[in-house]
């Protein structure tokens, strides 16, 4: 039986220019995990003192009982796990979300990825990478745990004490901040970066710890789900609160050359005609607001259509059209329902897989 | 880079799919000497709120005993927090305050001239005088 | 009575109103095989439906704002909405002006906010008496959320 | 050099182009000739042949087999040609969150003495080294390799006389076996999908499993 800490990064031995070698991650120290050995994956064990919070405890946080009952979690799903998701620190005694948090993640990518890439196959890759973070990006998951009533533990001991709150209320709010950070006295529009928010920010946006904190949250009782009902509640679940959510796609693309990118589509797609702009309509050149109306054609079908005030306008916004109407194909099954998703049950393979996105 | 992506949020549309109460807290706060919070004060001593505190389950209810006229705050998922008096309401009275208010959402109260209020696009789309045969437009 | 829809959670009884919501309505359920495909997976599909047979044309995802307290109703209540009198997609409507038949398409909506509109003052004016009467007006206000809306 | 006519001989009066297609080193501007453009340097030819697609079929066998045009988009990466033929870009960001998930399912799955656990899943090894390289890029890539599943694959480096990681390939067939995983998904479904992982990743000769062992215990060299 060996025991001890992993911290080995891997890096490669080889004559040539190592530039990108591949870089192994390291175990976080923070944590003091041991394990019998490296693939006995049940024996691997945080040694900060730490434990569950008991379910007794926790069924005496009125906090947290109602929170457990506005996301109409499942009886099996424990009030103790609950608690859990909600607690970000690593040295307070208390078990912390970080497991569930990365479980939490799995799942959601995946649900939200296969999601897309069935409703949206030949969406372009950097639109696709948006669309999952407008999904379940820190913003979007930071804006559902405040639409859940998640609130933060944000007062200090003394401030518990002196306005006598049960200590219980706590394990159903988040808890991230430390209590020196509680204890800072706030000006009013004033904000102090964290080291972590100042690491990401860029211009005068960044990412608040708060809000990361709430994604956390989110994920984790996401994953908590899991651990408590299985996978395809959990999927249920994020259909339910994640998937349920507008996705604004149309208002994500930026387009820079939009007729080349036709063009070079047209190509890839083998069409065996070559792309033709025309004129579909005007109101008269000298009429006092002159409207066109442009069509993209490719021989006798018209891939798109769009109306300017001047022919640039009408032109570029018939290609753009053309370009959102592909991209934003979704496909349909033979019943003209929406295709299924490949975790359905009794999934057929209906759909397409995009091709690719098409370089200028 | 043939297409540039625009990050944006999704929208949160509560109500399909998952429905999540939007008042998450009520907190009410009595007197124990005031007449004015004789109300409130029967509410808690019958257990009647109790009972509507189990059939609003998804609500976290807090009670304070404080000097003054009773209140009844509503903690919304806006961060909105909306105080009503109920001095010298009756026992009735108090409960069909909770529970209109815990069925709003925090909003401001609006009167909304129309139906429906839709974020979708039009089904149909725009009427255009252009995509009819030249022969058949309107002529002025 | 209401016509026009019908509750679907369990803990709350709507049988009545089912049965009065529908009595009209148990033709044989047409064929919109075309209006289905021309749908796009049901995504570009509204419908027309009618409560206290007044009109209101939806698709998925709208909010539909009603001017007073739907009764026997409380937030989060889902609500089958059973009278639907028209069907379309952009290229195709379906009407029939008794209700279409419901085993032809789902439409769900669920209470999200039971509300009231702002606070204003009406005042009446009676003949041969110099003061005016002043009314407060604080009316209900409903608000439906279009949770699904599907041809079958 | 050859000059060829483009376009059908109805159309030809407003369609012809007469296209230059320049063979060798790139030249800005000008066509490439496809035969050359379609050929890999190490001279396998872009198309669905037994030949290309032989290492993959038998790595799949009938139980979890795909289609002849999805195996041969598996096997394509976008840099070769410019991207221009179907390439699997999109199969393997389907595959690779399938691997993540089932990896970190695979590894909470088993019993455990920790009494940390949440409903008898040891959350603790989520963290771990192991756990995170199990669906990693390093161990696809060497698992590929191991199987032969890389000997096929279209694709460009800047260099590829140089080292597994170096030149890329240990990147590009990374996604190959991503994408291969996606693929299976969406044929079959995600539950064969993961079946698939099960039985010929975990189960077979070379295991991921093993693999990211001795990764992780830096006890491999990638070449």
């Amino acid at each position: 039986m060996i025991k001890g800490t992993i911290h080995q990064t891997w890096s490669r031995s080889l004559g040539v220019v190592s530039r990108r070698s591949y870089h192994v991650p390291s175990i976080n120290k923070a944590l003091k995990t041991e394990y019998d050995t490296i693939n006995d994956y049940g024996s691997y064990k945080n040694n900060v003192f730490t434990h569950r919070l008991p379910e007794s405890t926790a069924q005496q946080s009125p906090s947290l009982v109602a929170l457990h009952s506005r996301l109409n979690l499942p009886s099996k799903y424990s009030l103790s796990t609950l608690s859990q998701a909600l607690n970000l620190n690593i040295n307070d005694g208390l078990v912390n979300n970080f497991g569930l948090n990365t479980l939490g993640k799995n799942l959601l990518s995946y649900y939200v990825s296969e999601h897309l890439l069935v409703k949206y196959p030949r969406l372009p890759m950097p639109i696709h990478n948006v669309a999952v973070d407008s999904l379940m990006g820190h913003e979007t998951l930071h804006e559902i745990g405040k639409i859940w009533g998640i609130q933060v533990d944000s007062s200090t001991k003394l401030d518990k004490y002196l306005s006598q709150e049960s200590e219980f209320i706590k394990y159903g709010k988040l808890r991230f901040l430390s209590e020196q950070q509680k204890g800072e006295v706030k000006e009013s529009g004033v904000h102090e970066l964290s080291s972590q928010e100042s690491k990401t920010k860029i211009d005068s946006s960044f990412i608040s710890d708060e809000a990361q904190a709430y994604a956390s949250a989110v994920r984790s009782i996401i994953g908590g789900l899991y651990t408590h009902t299985g996978e395809e509640a959990t999927k249920k679940f994020i259909q339910d609160h994640i998937l349920s959510r507008k996705l604004p796609l149309e208002e994500m693309f930026q387009f820079n050359q939009p007729t080349r990118e036709l063009v070079r589509l047209c190509d890839k797609l083998n069409f065996a005609e070559p792309l033709e702009i025309r004129l579909i309509a005007e109101t008269g050149r000298l009429s006092a607001h002159a409207i066109y109306v442009a069509g993209a054609f490719c021989g006798t079908e018209k891939l798109g259509e769009g109306i300017g005030s001047s022919i640039a306008e009408a032109k570029t916004r018939s290609v753009v059209n053309a370009l959102m109407s592909y991209y934003l194909y979704s496909p349909l099954d033979s019943e003209g329902n929406a295709a299924k998703v490949p975790s359905d049950k009794d999934y057929k393979f209906e759909g397409i897989v995009g091709l690719g996105d098409v370089s200028i | 880079m043939p297409v540039k992506a625009i990050a944006k949020t999704s929208i949160a549309r509560n109500g399909i799919g998952a429905y999540i109460v939007p008042c998450h807290r009520i907190s009410l706060q009595y007197c124990n000497w005031g007449g004015s919070s004789t109300g409130l004060r029967e509410l808690l001593k019958t257990g009647r709120l109790d009972k509507l505190a189990s059939e609003k389950k998804g609500i976290f209810f807090d009670i304070n005993k404080k000097n003054g006229h009773p209140t009844a705050s509503f903690h919304y998922n806006n961060d909105t927090i909306k105080t009503v008096e109920i001095a010298n309401l009756k026992p009735s009275e108090i409960l069909a305050k909770i529970d209109e208010h815990s069925q709003r959402s925090g909003n401001d109260l609006f009167k909304f001239n129309h139906k429906v209020l839709s974020i979708n696009d039009s089904v149909r789309g725009i009427w255009s005088p252009l995509h009819t045969p030249k022969s058949h437009r309107h002529k002025i | 009575m209401i016509r026009g829809f019908m509750g679907l959670n369990a803990q709350r009884s709507f049988s009545s109103m089912s049965r009065l919501g529908n009595a009209a309505v148990r033709s044989a359920v047409p064929d919109l095989h075309t209006l289905k495909i021309s749908t796009n997976g049901s995504n570009h599909l509204y419908a027309i439906f009618k409560l206290h047979n007044m009109p209101y044309m939806v698709t998925k995802g709208d909010r539909v704002y009603l001017p007073f307290k739907l009764k026997n109703v409380q937030v989060g209540d889902k609500l089958k909405l059973n009278d639907v009198t028209t069907l379309g997609s952009p290229e195709f409507t379906y009407n029939d002006n008794k209700g279409i038949p419901q085993d032809a398409y789902e439409l769900t909506a669920s209470v999200v906010e039971i509300t009231r509109e702002p606070y204003y003052e009406v005042y009446r004016k009676k003949q041969r008496c110099r003061r005016l009467k002043t009314f407060p007006v604080e009316p209900f206000q409903t608000v439906l959320m279009v949770d699904e809306l599907k041809v079958n | 050099m050859t000059i060829i006519r483009i376009g059908s001989p109805q159309a030809s009066r407003f369609l012809a182009r007469s296209i230059y297609l320049h063979k060798g080193p790139r030249v800005t501007g000008l066509k490439k000739d496809p035969q050359e453009a379609f050929t890999t340097n190490t001279g396998y030819k872009y198309e669905k042949s037994e030949n290309n697609l032989k290492y993959i079929k038998g790595f799949l066998q009938d139980k979890y087999a795909i289609s002849d045009d999805l195996a041969l988009q598996v096997l394509t990466h976008k840099s070769f040609n410019n991207g221009v033929m179907p390439y699997n870009e999109k199969l393997s960001a389907m595959g690779s969150k399938l691997a993540n998930l089932f990896f970190a399912k695979y590894v909470t799955e088993g019993s455990t003495n920790n009494e940390n656990n949440v409903n008898g899943k040891n959350l603790d090894v989520l963290g771990s080294p192991i756990a995170k390289e199990l669906s990693g890029r390093m161990t696809m890539g060497l698992f590929a390799r191991s199987n032969e599943l890389n000997k096929v694959m279209f694709w460009n480096s800047y260099g590829h006389g140089l080292g597994f990681e170096t030149s890329g390939e240990m990147k590009v067939s990374a996604q190959m076996m991503y994408a291969l995983i996606g693929a299976v998904a969406f044929s079959h479904g995600k539950e064969v999908g993961e079946q698939f992982i099960r039985e010929k990743l975990l189960g077979g000769r070379a295991s991921v499993e093993d693999i990211t062992v001795r990764l992780v215990s830096g006890e491999t060299s990638s070449n």
